[in-house]
């Protein structure tokens, strides 16, 4: 968060993993800056369906040292590449309920584009690269270890991603 | 040196281990896990590895009292 | 809101203008929808400088009954076309302080993808076609009213309009 | 009719006032507002019309009793 001499964390942004409930409105509401026209709010809820079965919950595990200190790199480096006012994230570890906020991310820019950009930028790394996992079990009994990056079958390599986001900024 | 895995390798690993032998790298480690386990070789293969919460590459020389972390794909949010 | 059978409208998005603070946490704690995966939030806040100078505030005026017919059909259009769960917006009339929000647009949908396109063609058309128009006032005792939208000048056509959002969809 | 000017266009004419003329088509209402203020005629060239809350074409033939809202380009957000 130290990219723009205008950014900062929003309060309660400390916690960037958390086996609690994530506190959406308080983050939102901390996230408006006098320098900010535009502030964009990403929560990543869990569905009731899917792979076409009906799902109970999820849990959710992670390498959590290296998962926050990459959470950070990466609001760090939106941070500098967008010049964002504001940039959080935060992701649920443990049991998540249907309709729960597993991943939150806000951003916060002189502009609307910038915002908008920088929050999927975020979400699409945090996604690919960092080490979190979730097991989704399903209310017939049956469980699953999802693998929403399988992005190494295509490229070949565990570090080389596919992005949504369409842009070159990925390389480091 | 102490190993830990992650996510879908819990099917195939301890959550935690210790391995005795010496292993040069992490290539090494990657067969040692294969010869372990030669069913998790897909998954293995589309894993990182980090050592003392670092990512590192293949070629990474491992020191006895190294920590590893065995890190499936992501799949968070 | 009528577009898919999964999609509603969130509780209190009834009222598209208002000239009360626009209540986000609630907005948004009423956005989460059990077929979503994705919920995407936009604020479009007051920002304390303008044209190089301070803003001390704006005021909002609108040619209202059309403003919300056409906010209707823009959600309407968007709800379709990404098949969204949940599709909001709502806009500030009067006078807003800085870093308060003036707009937002709430949409949730399976994947993120949607979510985020929506919510952006939304906002877009929103600030293009629909007649809201702003104030600024500054502190140096001066006024001017906003023209975001100078697109005539450039397409000589008062209903044709250049659009952030990169997509051929905005044709009706 | 009834005419409502917004936005900038308040510095030019009333917020609200009649016009007793009969007048043919929106064309011919945007000459009339042109004439009775030649400097609004750079803006008046980016408005559009409503008619009755409804998004009206400069052919637009105007009847007495319509309500005629001159819009200039929006700036909402």
């Amino acid at each position: 968060m130290t990219g723009s001499p205008l950014s900062r964390q929003a309060a309660g942004a400390e916690n960037i993993l958390s086996d609690q409930p994530l506190q959406l409105a308080e983050l939102l509401a901390a996230s408006h800056h006098p320098g900010a026209g535009a502030v964009v709010l990403f929560s990543g809820d869990v569905r009731i369906n899917n792979l076409g079965k009906e799902v109970a919950y999820l849990e959710f595990e992670a390498q959590e040292k290296l998962a926050v200190k990459m959470i950070r790199e990466i609001l760090d480096q939106a941070t500098q590449k967008w010049q964002l006012n504001i940039a959080v994230a935060q992701h649920r570890l443990g049991k998540v309920g249907i309709s729960e906020c597993a991943v939150v991310v806000i951003t916060a820019s002189p502009h609307r584009k910038e915002a908008y950009d920088a929050n999927r930028y975020i979400m699409d790394r945090l996604k690919h690269e960092v080490p979190i996992w979730k097991c989704e079990y399903f209310t017939d009994g049956t469980h699953k270890w999802g693998g929403n990056c399988n992005c190494a079958e295509i490229t070949g390599n565990p570090a080389e991603h596919i992005y949504e986001f369409n842009s070159t900024a990925h390389e480091k | 040196m102490k190993i830990e895995v992650f996510a879908v390798l819990k099917d195939f690993y301890d959550k935690q281990f210790t391995i005795g032998e010496t292993l040069k790298d992490i290539s090494e480690l990657k067969r040692y896990l294969i010869t372990q386990k030669p069913e998790a070789e897909g998954i293995l293969g589309a894993c990182r590895f980090a050592v003392n919460d670092e990512l590192v590459g293949s070629h990474y020389n491992l020191k006895a009292d190294d920590r590893i972390s065995v890190i499936p794909p992501s799949s968070g949010g």
